[in-house]
């Protein structure tokens, strides 16, 4: 409440038996992540609408807040959401560099999050989504192992995930004896016109390029590629940031564009196809990976507050994380492993031109990843 | 005494145009020295030259005895050299009486103060409504400079240069826009100021060039035509027909004033 | 407001006393989000009084200000997990590393004047974020700088408590908007008052007008510095958003919503941006951007001088209401209405 | 000799792109610099407007790029931004004696509102454009392929720059606005209904920058965040040349063409700087652009 | 006849504050009237709002029997008034020539024409098949371009430095001139004398002879008493937003007691207490 005094203290949220469970849920509704926000909040809806608006069979009070394009705005919220709405848990989050702001807010309040962020070394902060080791992994050992003949040129936006995915795919490669053709990370956020760096890969004669941007950039970059002809030079590759959401802006520019990707709606299993349809009807568009990966959370919440049962706090509840054990989602079946994050099956695909429409097509199953990225 | 000013071949050129043309020129310590001459002879460019506003293109100044060619105008203006704008330029948004006490405060040496309100300085504020009475706003103290008459701010300007204290004063046209009995005012108020200041002035009203000067120049195209005392000056030919060829039919010799 | 303040003597010397007292209360009233937003709030408030010394008193408008936020937030994060925690020698630093590079940069604009200035200020505040985002191993990059310990006051006395974190800024808040509005009084300030509305008019009195501004540029980047250190103890996190163009055109609004010259609109403006900013988002789901700019809009139409004028207005409006014609009738009544240079 | 050749062989393509996109700056840029140095309004909705040229060409334009629907793109783009020109004159009128500060908050506040409105009504979703059809291939330049409507776009950037230069230099038009911008209260002793021309300065540069919105689109696409980006760099473009001068824009916009492109190509790690340090290298030697007056701020 | 410019119980000034305190003047169709007074009476106040830039709170302005109380300030110009403000206020960033140039306008000069010829006045109808022959085809009135440059040849030769590259005197000739190209019916003069070197005073003074001889009417405020009593018909003189006194010149000149109370150190005095 917002009543009271702060010297005489309070402490993180809790609820009793039978009382609504408060959850955050922080996600972009403006600026340039709101379409991915968007996406996490049919995900979360298309789950609550299954279960009656209840996880763990409990009320869910679900307090939305919008994570803004920015950690100020983002930070803000998380702390709202601790202080003032004291929820006992949080989920979405999309920024990375909003993740790793928030995520000592959110630890020294003992309040878990539920999230696609990449924050590691926090007993509080469950990945639900890929990381970056796993997608880095199977996208290296496939062009280890398919394309050694390739001559690799690898482009990436100048951030720090960025520049963290490039180094480490370069490195992977480099090991595994995989010709680097040049190595480039463009001004992120900034950079409207790649034809410098086009140009570059066309004098460097590769004959594939690695490229990682997600959102406007990756939709600019795939056009400019096809437009300056590189998609005749060399095969594009990248990780799902580089067609999810963006195929429509893309358009048949995107054509044989292959990228890795935890999730597809193509998957065939029963729940999978339940909620790909529940997903077209409600929203008449297919669902993203980052819709996928907040209806996981979802069901990773329900798993745990029902374990959790009884009073819901921050603490229990992050036990309770710690022993959901099997979590059945879309993607299939999957755990979390040491490092908090879950091991799964990586998927390739190839965006495809259906008479106008685009779509990302499964290739091959790249492999059951750790979060570390090792294969098993 | 030395020389206030010993100006050699000063001249600055914009373009094709020399609106200052090689000027040599000594203005005594303590004189009343007018400068006259047609519109655009270079009147005005020479007191942005020697208040260092504008950089000649070439020659050189010395100012009792150093040579100040290469020093900036605030450097200029500290070894006391003061002016007032033809085109009167104050601190608009700023009520009278602060707007001299900015130039006080300079002359008084507390310009970089920080720690201490201004309006702790009395001194400030004393210097300051001192030099307005003297030039006759001393009721307007308060008033914006924004809401005074054009010829209300010519006495503003006159106020600001005076508080600096200057040595050598450089007024131009200021009498311009005053009315008769302000014109007079003015007069009376150059001759009380104190003998070692130095005073150049540049004016049309030759009424008042007349009752003040004790040498004139006469500026033609920026070139020097002529340079003495006010009888030499006008008794000069040359003189006579660039400048001083005129008189409004010369029915009568009306005297608002005094 | 100085009018019935010096009609009272003694009200005017029991004012500290009440600044002091009212600053101190909130923990004792209010919830703990609402103290933090307050905490927030001051320190942002001390990033746009550095604005305010900066363009409303010596008239040169920047919108590059949180590069110099930023540079105090990050020598703050960086020393606190390398050299010390102790929150008063941290906030030295900043200023100092703040203000060394201000003057590093000062240099480059003292010519430029209005719009090429906000420009230049611009480009500066930018290149710092930019270096911030490329410094990768040492600043984080664009993740920014996470996990800086919390600061403590004196061995023993951790800034963590909401309440003590709120204390302390409000304190450092004060005693620096202190000495800023003494800056403005003083000659010194007074002299920035004069560039702004004559520069070569203040050159031909003799005065060095680029150096004075240089001056004010590093001062006013000092008190920036200040402020971004007060933010991250709060915040305990940093990143390059903090300095951009965005934080800073914040910060530029937050002065003019409040009026352009005043301190008092400086907290006032700092407290509606903040507050729209952080919780508009909740009640106007994704809409918090249109609120804020149709609080622009309406701001100006209402307020021509920002929340600060709004003392003036109602003063007006009084005694139009009592009948009585301003001072002394005539024309020393014509209020002023300057106009302002970007 | 042969390094020069080479030289050119090597990064002539990236040469020719510069001239594109500093071409396709100009002709946002310019719209902003008039009103900027001509009417003293900073106008921060402009790049508001040029992402709604943007929305306006990925709703009006058919798949494939029709030309009728590119027609009718840029009319809706030229009525948009005239109609955007007048509503901005009248939202700023009010404002004219309070000086710049006034006027740039509002506008910013317009564009604040404008830009969630764009991103409410079009979603958040990156839009794109398809070139005309038939300039949508690319054709062999320097032995490489180079999209066609990158080299339309230089066109169309020379032509409004032959046209701005005859109407704002040739003619008492120019002349007049900046005047009025000066002395308004002078210009009225004249006999010159002032409120007319400021309407009409808007107006042209309001649909200006939609224009270039709309045809912008197939190379920038439409989506949040465009409109901020593109304001900053017309800004970045309007500074460089000086405010008011439409040369000056021009010459802004090639060289911001050839920073971004020459420069990114020849020192990648330098990228990000390339702009802001131009420019402020530029401020520090001209502190009022390559061609701007000193009037135009003092 | 009525006269050209009724001036009746103007009140007006600045934020609120009022300067003129119910002014009435007339003047008669082509006649000079000097208007005097010390600094700050309100002389400029009184030609600014005849023009339109300072509002009237009060009274009413009619010229040419027609109402032009409240109006804009280009109506009011179109209307056939032109100003030469005090302080110059020429246009800084446009050259000589394009400060003249905008003054031009096509449709008013042909109003002019028809006005001079229904007057069947020679000296105004006369210029006119010239100077529409001419190869400036603006040039359509009594005052041309050309003709502009004859008188003020000083304007010819800078014609291409921007305003603000101008000396003074030679803003003070520009402001003339600019004012003359607008072919007005009334002519108000604020202190055109301020800063002309006495040769320029001269020819300014032949100026306004000859624009008294082409029947434009002139409303001249000028300190430079000598000058004005030379050139006009009939004087006022201001005090404390009033018209304390108004006159022939001939009267003007004899009553010296009268002139010195009304505009020296009484009047001082007078503002003092
Ligand atoms: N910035 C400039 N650029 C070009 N020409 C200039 C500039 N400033 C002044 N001039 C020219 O230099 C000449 C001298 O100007 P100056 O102002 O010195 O004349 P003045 O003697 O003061 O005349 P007045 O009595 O009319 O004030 C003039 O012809 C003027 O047009
Ligand atoms: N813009 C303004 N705002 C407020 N008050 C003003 C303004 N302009 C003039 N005044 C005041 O109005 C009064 C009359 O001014 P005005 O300029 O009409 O005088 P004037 O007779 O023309 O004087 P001068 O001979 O000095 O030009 C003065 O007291 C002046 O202070
Ligand atoms: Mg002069
Ligand atoms: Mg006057």
């Amino acid at each position: 409440g917002c009543g009271g005094s702060t010297v005489s203290g309070g402490d993180s949220g809790s609820s009793d038996d039978g009382a609504p469970v408060k959850i955050g849920f922080l996600v972009p509704k403006s600026g340039v992540y709101a379409s991915i926000g968007s996406d996490l909040e049919r995900g979360m809806q298309i789950y609550l609408d299954k279960h009656g608006g209840k996880l763990g069979g409990r009320e869910i009070n679900l307090v939305t807040v919008d994570e803004g394009s920015t950690p100020q705005v983002g930070t803000a919220a998380a702390r709202r959401l601790v202080q003032q709405e004291r929820v006992a848990a949080v989920t979405g989050i999309v920024n990375s560099a909003t993740a790793v702001g928030v995520a000592t807010v959110f630890s020294d309040a003992k309040t878990p999050v539920v999230s696609t962020g990449q924050v590691t070394d926090n007993p509080y902060w469950w990945r639900v989504g890929w990381t970056n080791p796993m997608m880095n992994a199977s996208i290296v050992d496939y062009l280890v192992s398919k394309e050694k003949d390739k001559n690799v040129y690898l482009i990436g936006a100048d951030y720090k995930q960025g520049r963290d995915i490039i180094d480490a795919i370069g490195a992977g490669l480099k090991a595994g004896g995989v010709a680097i053709a040049g190595t480039t990370f463009t001004p992120f956020g900034t950079t409207q016109d790649y034809q410098p760096y086009l140009s570059e890969i066309q004098k460097s004669k590769a004959t594939a390029v690695y490229a990682f941007y997600a959102g406007a950039e990756a939709a600019r970059f795939v056009t400019q590629y096809s437009q300056f002809g590189l998609n005749k030079q060399a095969t594009l590759y990248g990780n799902q940031a580089l067609t999810e959401g963006n195929l429509a802006a893309q358009g048949p520019a995107a054509s044989g564009v292959l990228t890795n990707a935890i999730y597809t709606p193509r998957i065939d299993s029963p729940l999978n196809k339940e909620f790909v349809d529940a997903y077209v009807a409600k929203y008449n568009a297919q669902p993203s990976v980052y819709s996928e990966a907040q209806y996981a959370s979802a069901a990773v919440l329900d798993k745990a507050i029902a374990a959790a049962g009884g009073e819901v706090t921050g603490e229990s509840l992050n036990t309770a994380l710690s022993q959901v054990g099997d979590i059945e989602t879309p993607r299939g079946t999957w755990r979390f492993d040491a490092a908090q994050a879950p091991t799964q099956t990586i998927y390739l695909r190839r965006a495809t031109d259906n008479g106008g429409v685009m779509s990302d097509e499964v290739v091959e199953t790249l492999g059951v990843y750790t979060s570390e990225g090792e294969k098993s | 005494m030395s020389d206030a000013l010993q100006i050699e071949g000063l001249t600055r050129a914009y373009g094709a145009l020399r609106a200052v043309d090689e000027v040599t020129l000594t203005v005594r310590a303590g004189a009343r020295h007018a400068l006259i001459g047609p519109n655009g002879a270079g009147k005005s460019t020479m007191f942005k030259l020697l208040s260092g506003e504008v950089r000649p293109t070439a020659g050189r100044i010395r100012y009792f005895g150093t040579d100040i060619t290469r020093l900036s105008q605030p450097r200029r203006a500290r070894m006391r050299i003061s002016q007032t704008y033809q085109h009167s330029s104050v601190f608009m948004p700023l009520t009278v009486l602060e707007n001299v006490a900015l130039a006080a405060q300079r002359v008084q040496n507390i310009g970089t103060v920080w720690w201490r309100g201004a309006d702790r300085y009395p001194d400030r504020t004393a210097a300051a409504l001192e030099s307005l009475a003297a030039v006759g706003l001393g009721d307007r103290a308060g008033a914006l400079a924004s809401s005074l008459s054009h010829g209300e701010r010519r006495q503003l300007e006159l106020a600001l240069a005076l508080v600096c204290r200057p040595r050598l004063l450089l007024l131009d046209e200021p009498t311009a826009g005053m009315s008769a009995t302000e014109s007079a005012a003015f007069v009376d108020l150059v001759r009380t100021l104190p003998d070692d200041l130095t005073v150049i002035v540049v004016e049309h009203d030759l009424d008042v060039v007349f009752s003040l000067a004790t040498d004139i120049s006469v500026l033609h195209h920026g070139q020097l035509l002529a340079t003495g005392t006010p009888e030499q000056v006008s008794a000069d030919p040359g003189v006579q027909e660039a400048y001083l060829s005129w008189t409004v039919a010369d029915d009568d010799d009306l005297e608002v004033s005094s | 407001m100085n009018n019935w303040l010096s009609d009272r003597p003694a009200l005017r010397a029991l004012l500290p006393v009440l600044v002091v007292l009212a600053a101190a209360a909130p923990p004792f009233l209010a919830g703990p989000y609402a103290v933090s937003t307050l905490t927030q709030i001051l320190a942002f408030s001390l990033l746009v009084m550095s604005i305010v010394l900066l363009m409303g008193v010596a008239g040169m408008p920047t919108i590059g200000q949180a590069g110099f936020f930023g540079v105090g937030g990050y020598a703050t994060g960086l020393l606190a997990s390398r050299l010390t925690t102790n929150a008063l020698l941290l906030l030295l630093v900043s200023a100092v590393a703040a203000a060394a590079v201000a003057a590093a940069t000062g240099w480059l604009l003292v010519r430029a004047r209005g719009a090429y200035l906000l420009m230049l200020t611009l480009a500066i505040g930018e290149i710092l974020a930019l270096v911030a985002i490329a410094r990768v191993t040492l600043t984080g990059g664009s993740d920014g700088l996470a996990n800086i310990p919390v600061l403590s006051l004196w061995p023993g006395l951790e800034l963590r408590h909401v309440a003590v974190v709120y204390w302390y800024i409000a304190a450092a808040v004060l005693v620096m908007g202190g000495i800023v509005a003494l800056l403005i009084r003083a000659p010194f300030g007074r002299a920035l008052r004069g560039i702004r509305d004559n520069e070569p008019r203040m050159r031909a009195v003799g005065y060095s007008t680029s150096l004075y501004k240089y001056a004010a540029f590093c001062v006013s980047g000092a008190f920036a510095g200040v402020a971004g250190s007060l933010w991250v103890t709060q915040t305990l996190f940093v990143s390059p958003a903090d300095m951009s163009f965005h934080a800073s055109a914040l910060a530029l609004l937050a002065l003019i919503v409040g009026g352009q010259q005043s301190l008092w609109g400086a907290v006032a403006g700092s407290a509606l941006i903040i507050v729209v900013q952080n919780m508009l988002p909740i009640s106007l789901q994704g809409l918090g951007p249109l609120v804020l700019g149709a609080v622009l809009v309406v701001v100006v139409y209402a307020l021509p001088d920002g929340f600060a004028g709004i003392a003036g207005l109602l003063r007006r409006w009084r005694a139009r209401g009592t009948g009585s014609s301003g001072p002394s009738g005539g024309v020393e009544a014509a209020p002023a209405r300057r106009m302002e240079r970007v | 000799m042969s390094a020069v050749t080479q030289w050119f062989d090597a990064n002539s393509i990236t040469v020719i792109n510069g001239l594109a996109y500093g071409l396709l700056l100009y002709t946002l840029a310019v719209g902003l610099s008039l009103v900027f140095g001509m009417l003293n309004l900073l106008n921060l909705a402009h790049g508001t407007l040029f992402l709604a040229g943007a929305y306006v060409a990925a709703v009006v334009v058919a798949p494939g790029g029709a030309w009728l629907s590119w027609v009718l793109a840029l009319t809706i783009a030229l009525l948009v931004g005239a109609v955007a020109g007048v509503g901005l004159t009248v939202a700023t009128r009010p404002l004219a004696r309070r000086g710049h500060m006034a006027e740039a908050l509002l506008t910013l506040g317009i564009s604040l509102a404008g830009s969630s409105l764009l991103l409410w009504g079009f979603g958040a979703d990156v839009r794109s454009v398809p070139a005309p059809a038939g300039l949508d291939g690319s054709v062999t330049l320097f032995g490489d392929p180079y999209p066609v409507y990158r080299l339309v776009l230089i066109g169309f950037g020379l032509l409004v720059a032959v046209l701005a230069e005859v109407i704002l230099e040739r003619t008492m038009m120019g002349a007049t606005v900046r005047a009025i911008v000066a002395d308004p209260d002078i210009v009225r002793t004249l006999g010159i209904d002032t409120r007319k021309i400021l309407y009409g300065v808007l107006a042209v540069g309001s649909a200006l920058a939609v224009v270039a919105g709309v045809l912008g689109g197939p190379v920038l696409g439409a989506g949040p965040g465009l409109d901020g980006h593109v304001l900053l760099i017309a800004l970045v473009v309007v500074v460089i040349g000086g405010m008011g001068s439409a040369r000056g824009a021009l010459i802004g916009g090639l060289l911001i063409g050839q920073v971004q492109t020459l420069g990114t190509a020849l020192a990648p790690e330098l990228a990000p700087f390339l702009i802001f340090g131009a420019m402020a290298l530029i401020l520090v030697v001209r502190p009022h652009g390559l061609l701007g007056r000193a009037e135009a701020t003092a | 006849m009525s006269p050209l410019l009724d001036v009746r119980g103007l009140r007006a000034g600045y934020d609120g504050s009022v300067v003129l305190q119910g002014i009435d003047v007339a003047i008669d169709e082509g006649t000079v009237l000097a208007v005097l007074g010390r600094n700050g009476v309100g002389k400029s106040t009184l030609v600014m709002s005849v023009m339109g830039l300072v509002r009237a709170y009060d009274g009413s302005v009619r010229f040419a029997g027609q109402d032009l109380t409240g109006a804009r300030t280009d109506v009011i110009a179109n209307a056939g008034i032109a100003l030469v403000p005090q302080g110059r206020r020429v246009l800084a960033p446009l050259t000589v020539e394009e400060n003249l140039r905008i003054a031009i306008r096509r449709k008013r000069l042909r109003a002019g024409k028809i006005r001079a010829e229904e007057r069947g006045d020679e000296a105004g109808s006369r210029r006119l098949p010239e100077a529409a022959s001419e190869r400036d085809q603006h040039s359509v009135g009594p005052w041309t371009l050309e003709r502009v440059y004859e008188l003020l040849p000083r304007l010819r030769e800078r014609r291409g430095n921007r305003g603000n590259q101008l000396s003074g005197g030679e803003q003070q000739m520009l402001a003339i001139g600019r004012a003359l190209l607008t072919n007005p019916r009334l002519l108000l003069l604020d202190e055109p004398s301020d800063g002309l070197s006495p040769m320029v005073v001269r020819q300014v003074a032949d100026v306004i002879r000859t624009l008294r001889a082409d029947g434009i009417t002139v409303l001249l405020v000028e300190q430079n008493v000598r000058l004005a009593l030379d050139l006009a018909d009939d004087v006022a003189v201001m005090v404390k937003g009033e018209i304390a006194w108004r006159t022939g010149p001939e009267e003007f000149r004899r009553d010296r007691d009268r002139v010195r109370a009304l505009m020296s150190v009484a009047g001082a005095k007078d503002r003092e207490a």
